[in-house]
């Protein structure tokens, strides 16, 4: 089997489901000939041409709400937003658009698309570039949003993602886009939305982390049972509708619950994965859940942007004062 | 060749029957005395529905509603597209839903707030009604380029009104039409009015129509209350997107006789005289002129369409008023394909507390 | 003093330092002749003139934009968009810009407006009228976030966020716009912006509201009273930043809490306040935290709405689970 | 009024001084030759302050960086605004930013990843950098109507590229300026690119001068390599702007030849032959020529401004270098005004991370 990294790996689903569904077409800015500005669309213009894969102006809510009408016109359109910065230009027609023309239309339009987004800090870049937005997108019914850590699941959620039948965000942790090569299968495979995968069992704690945080959730979790202290992780894939269930099995076990994201504390969806545990694993707790995240406060310039971004050494701070609690 | 005949940016426009029903020959389209006739009683129906809409919501039983009154001309275009065309509406096009063959009765259920009113459009390629003004163009651009991508010979038209071509997602609808040359022709029912914001404080520039240049295709500016011109405009403008000629926009000047909606109070912001000063322009008054120099309309015969008219719209009321409310599980089974659990523990959670307090909703 | 209701509560607060500050101006859809679709400026423009009380073109993301430079240049916008549904539009000029301009410039250009929004359900009004999309805002840093619940807050909060040095969105709660008339001082005086208010006192359980659900609140708890049970209940007024020293110190005396809002439960605010109640009052919590919530789906079309909205009744079941619990 | 004079829906441009240094005696405007030297010597350093960023970054002493090299004068027509007029960048702005007098080792902090690089642009007029494509022109629209209703005389020039105007909100803040009649400037330096989609794929109308047109004020096209024509074009659009003639959009072709920013690799999508064709446009050369056709400039002399400028541009990158890095409490301070206890606790909570292990950056 090939070893692949996520930017392979989400190219190599893209390719196979088009060269299977001559229904999906790529839009975006820069996608084409360029390839992506990350590569993920490396190559397949070449492949598929110029009619299936397609530059587009540089508008987000054009991309956005042109591809709900492509799905409307029966296309299965892949829609990539540069930067999760700039989704906000392209809110209206996911939010009000896209998350509602289901039950608008009362089934009758469902919109078959994803959205691509690569997403969070880490890299050093400008403004904008380093965001993690999906609080927005987890209080609006109707969007689906996955977010991938590994080779694998981009491949298997990307498939899974292209015949979803609601819209679905697909979040690309930019951090690692090329950070980590595993073994990709080439065959058809999907790995399900809606579900979270416990990654490393445990007994002292729960730890709950997507996307690139997954690295560090797990080499906090590798240095904490150094320490003789055994952490369960759970990456959390789809971010919404999100699998509480599998969290709060696994907090009924530990006791204790730690999550960990990079957007603002506030309002973030740690939050919301305490309150459901806390609503069914109430007497199960140890310790009030721990949450490692970016600050309530702007993202920095990159001087200052790894003193903002959670870590492993942060997660273990965290996890140490829940033990001690 | 009309697109090129009337330049919007030598401020030219199109009108082929005047106020008082005279037809200039030299532009008259071709299109029936007949059909003409059978237009007018149409829109005499779309009228009287509209105006029942109306002293529905004042009655209580509908909700906030947008009419046409006024527009009638402007909403009849979407009689002139094609079977496999494509009509993408806003809030205000009632008139054109109900000339596209959506029963009247469902679109009255819809705005009785019951999303269930527009279930069948799809089988008439109708896309359901956008309340976010300027947001539904690209819809039409999209579903019109999957058209074109995929090799189907189909046209999507989409209406927005004046105040739609300010916001940032009709330019990027426009643009995105020039670039990608999709097949779809932009309606925009120039009614004066946004809300109770005049024409004037929308944009500097002296026409829409002459906004199709920044973007690389053609526009025109007709007189909206003329149905012959905007049978015209429409027959080019979709056969020229049909045929790969590109996108075309349409700005039909009329005037919004009532208020903006039933929430709406123009006296606040319009005079009196503005709106006498407009009346005459009637697109229906027009039409009846013309139809009655050629014998074909009567005071006795207007009698007989009225009374037709009104079995018509008080059947959609009666069968609109009788369809059962949805559950209130309904809530729970629209926003997503599949089951969550978690919002299936809310649904659970709602039923219980229904059951407890037997039935009744909440605040109902 | 006179009695007034909430949106004449807020045109006395505009009117009042209108007359003041000659800086402040209006601007927004339908705000000058028409006075605004909810008369909220009404009369404001025939006092103070087309030049201070400005209709604009259609465009939420041109009045927002806009509004960001009139305040960099010196001016006090007080921006309306006209229906909370339609911030979406203006979403990369509030998160993207304003919400940024401080650290962007280094206090350089402080941004001092007002952003007016008529807020949530519960007029039988069409599609994207009725909803509460406060989560985004509030995962927003450098963005601040009042709601008032009565006409007295609802002009001490404009009042004070006229002169607060920050962009402020000032959620409008519509249901209760003409509801409730109270008595309002002429006088110049501000509700504190990122204060709480304790609203009733009592022993039980806490109750945290805002904007419309505080009379849904206010009900239930004294309902509650006639069935022995003492509810305390809180107006958080504040929504981004907010106050939960306040609620931590009632959950603290009470033992239980049940937040309630309007938007969808995931990633709700309640599960913030959940969050951070369970961080700090940890062992005081008798229950789980209740919220009491418009659930995760659509808001549908008004016939159903009195259904999706939660309200007094809900509010009692919930406190009667916590209080059997 | 050259405005008026070079119609770009007639397909008009003015150019001044050609490739070859030769000047349109005709339109010559009235720019001394010893400015013009001078502007030769700060465009000179200019592109040696921009290779030398591209250069930091590929060092790693930089982040990423987008080149001016190629619009240096587009770029300078930040010169030609006055004192209290507002220059409103988009990130791609730092020579237009470097002639307005922002001192060079500032923006190079600014790159370096610190934003009190910027500090100081506010005494200069000049709003910071903006990452996000198209936000900016809402700014300027809105800081100029500020003075308008002020009754300031001053204008606000806002800089972006030609990808920008296809965002809704280049849309909304030229039809603001349009209906508000602001003293705004808009700048678009149309360099062929948006990172790799070329100016075709971008809008389908022939110029981008031209979509002024349906905003109902002025637009021109200009060659934005010529500086002449930059000078022209800025005064009477400025001149206009200021006096109440409304706003003015200015279209300057221009060319990037370098990479869209140091992350992009142009030879994917750009044909060398293409960069190569238009190399000899270069803004410099055509000066070299005209100012040795006068005797103005030598080889000789060309050393000695060379000399000059890496003498200032070294000083630049020790300033930007040796500022101190910022504090890391510095995060919590800049967000709001005031002093939140929340984010305080955030604070403390990093702090005493930082104490135990050492103050070292967690992932630094
Ligand atoms: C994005 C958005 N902003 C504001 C509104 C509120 N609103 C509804 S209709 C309307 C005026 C629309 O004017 P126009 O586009 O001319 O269409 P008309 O109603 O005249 O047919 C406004 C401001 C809305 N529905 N959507
Ligand atoms: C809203 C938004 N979308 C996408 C990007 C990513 N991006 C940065 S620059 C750029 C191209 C801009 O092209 P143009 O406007 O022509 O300016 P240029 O870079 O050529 O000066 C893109 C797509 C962005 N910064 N902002
Ligand atoms: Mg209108
Ligand atoms: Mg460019």
């Amino acid at each position: 089997m090939p070893k692949l990294n996520i930017v392979s790996a989400i190219n190599l689903a893209l390719d196979r489901e088009m060269g299977k569904n001559d229904k999906v077409v790529i839009i975006g800015e820069d996608v084409g000939r360029e390839g992506g500005v990350f590569r993920v669309t490396d190559g397949l213009q070449g492949k598929y041409g110029p009619e299936r894969v397609i530059d587009t102006p540089l508008s987000e809510g054009g991309i956005a709400g042109t591809a709900l009408g492509l799905a409307v016109g029966g296309l299965v359109p892949v829609a990539e937003i540069q930067f999760e910065g700039f989704m906000y230009l392209a809110l209206d027609q996911i939010a009000n658009q896209m998350a509602r023309y289901r039950s608008r239309s009362r089934g009758q339009y469902p919109i078959n698309l994803v959205l691509r987004l690569p997403w969070g800090g880490g890299i050093r870049a400008p403004e904008h570039h380093s965001d993690s937005p999906e609080a927005v997108l987890v209080n609006t019914p109707g969007i689906t949003v996955v977010q991938p850590s590994n080779p694998y699941d981009a491949k298997g959620l990307m498939t899974a993602a292209l015949r979803y039948g609601d819209p679905v965000i697909y979040c690309e942790p930019k951090r690692i886009y090329r950070a980590i090569k595993a073994e990709v299968p080439d065959e058809d495979y999907e790995v399900p939305i809606g579900k979270a995968n416990v990654v490393r069992e445990g007994t002292d704690m729960t730890i709950v982390a997507w996307g690139a945080m997954m690295r560090e959730a797990l080499k906090a979790a590798e240095e904490l049972a150094a320490d003789g202290v055994s952490a369960e992780v759970i990456d959390l894939r789809t971010i919404s509708p999100m699998d509480s269930d599998t969290i709060v099995s696994s907090v009924k076990k530990t006791g204790r619950l730690l999550v960990t994201h990079e957007a603002p504390r506030t309002g973030g969806i740690g939050a919301e994965i305490a309150a459901r545990v806390y609503e069914e694993a109430f007497t199960s707790l140890l310790a009030p859940v721990e949450r490692v995240t970016g600050y309530d406060a702007v993202m920095p310039l990159f001087k200052l942007e790894d003193y903002y971004l959670p870590d492993a050494k942060k997660i273990i701070a965290g996890a140490r004062k829940m033990m001690s609690y | 060749m009309l697109f090129d005949r009337f330049d919007p940016l030598k401020g030219e426009r199109l009108e082929i029957m005047d106020k008082d029903g005279r037809v200039n020959e030299e532009l008259r389209p071709d299109l029936s005395d007949e059909r003409i006739k059978e237009l007018y009683v149409r829109m005499s129906v779309m009228r009287l529905a509209d105006r029942t809409a109306l002293n529905l919501q004042r009655e209580g039983r509908m909700g906030t509603y947008a009419p046409v009154y006024g527009q009638e001309a402007s909403q009849a275009s979407a009689a002139f597209l094609g079977k496999d065309d494509w009509l993408v509406p806003s809030y205000r096009e009632s008139g054109a839903l109900f000339m596209r063959g959506v029963p009247l009765s469902g679109i009255y259920r819809y705005w009785m707030g019951d999303e269930r009113g527009l279930v069948g459009i799809k089988d008439l390629r109708v896309l359901p009604v956008e309340v976010v003004v300027g947001s539904q163009p690209l819809h039409a651009v999209g579903v019109s380029w999957a058209m074109k991508l995929r090799g189907i010979k189909s046209v999507a038209a989409v209406y927005f009104g004046d105040g739609a071509t300010s916001e940032g997602s009709f330019h990027e609808a426009m643009n995105f039409a020039g670039v990608f040359d999709t097949p779809t022709v932009f309606i925009c029912q120039n009614n004066q009015f946004a809300i109770s914001v005049p024409r004037k404080v929308q944009t500097r520039s002296k026409s829409i129509a002459q906004k199709a240049n920044a973007y690389g295709f053609k526009g025109i500016q007709i007189y909206g209350n003329d149905i012959m011109a905007v049978y015209a405009a429409m027959k080019e403008a979709t056969s020229d997107a049909r045929e790969g000629r590109g996108p075309r926009l349409i700005e039909m000047l009329t005037y919004r006789f009532g208020p903006h909606t039933t929430a709406d109070d123009p006296t606040k912001y319009r005079d009196a005289e503005e709106l006498e000063k407009n009346k005459p322009f009637d697109p229906l008054i027009r039409l009846r002129l013309y139809l009655s120099s050629l014998g074909m309309w009567s005071e006795e015969e207007e009698y007989e369409i009225m009374d037709a008219a009104k079995a018509e719209v008080e059947k959609a009321v009666a069968i609109a008023e009788s369809a059962p409310p949805p559950e209130p599980s309904d809530i729970f089974h629209n926003t997503w394909k599949r089951e969550h659990p978690y919002l299936k523990r809310q649904e659970n959670e709602m039923l219980a507390l229904l059951r407890e307090t037997e039935g009744g909703a909440p605040n109902a």
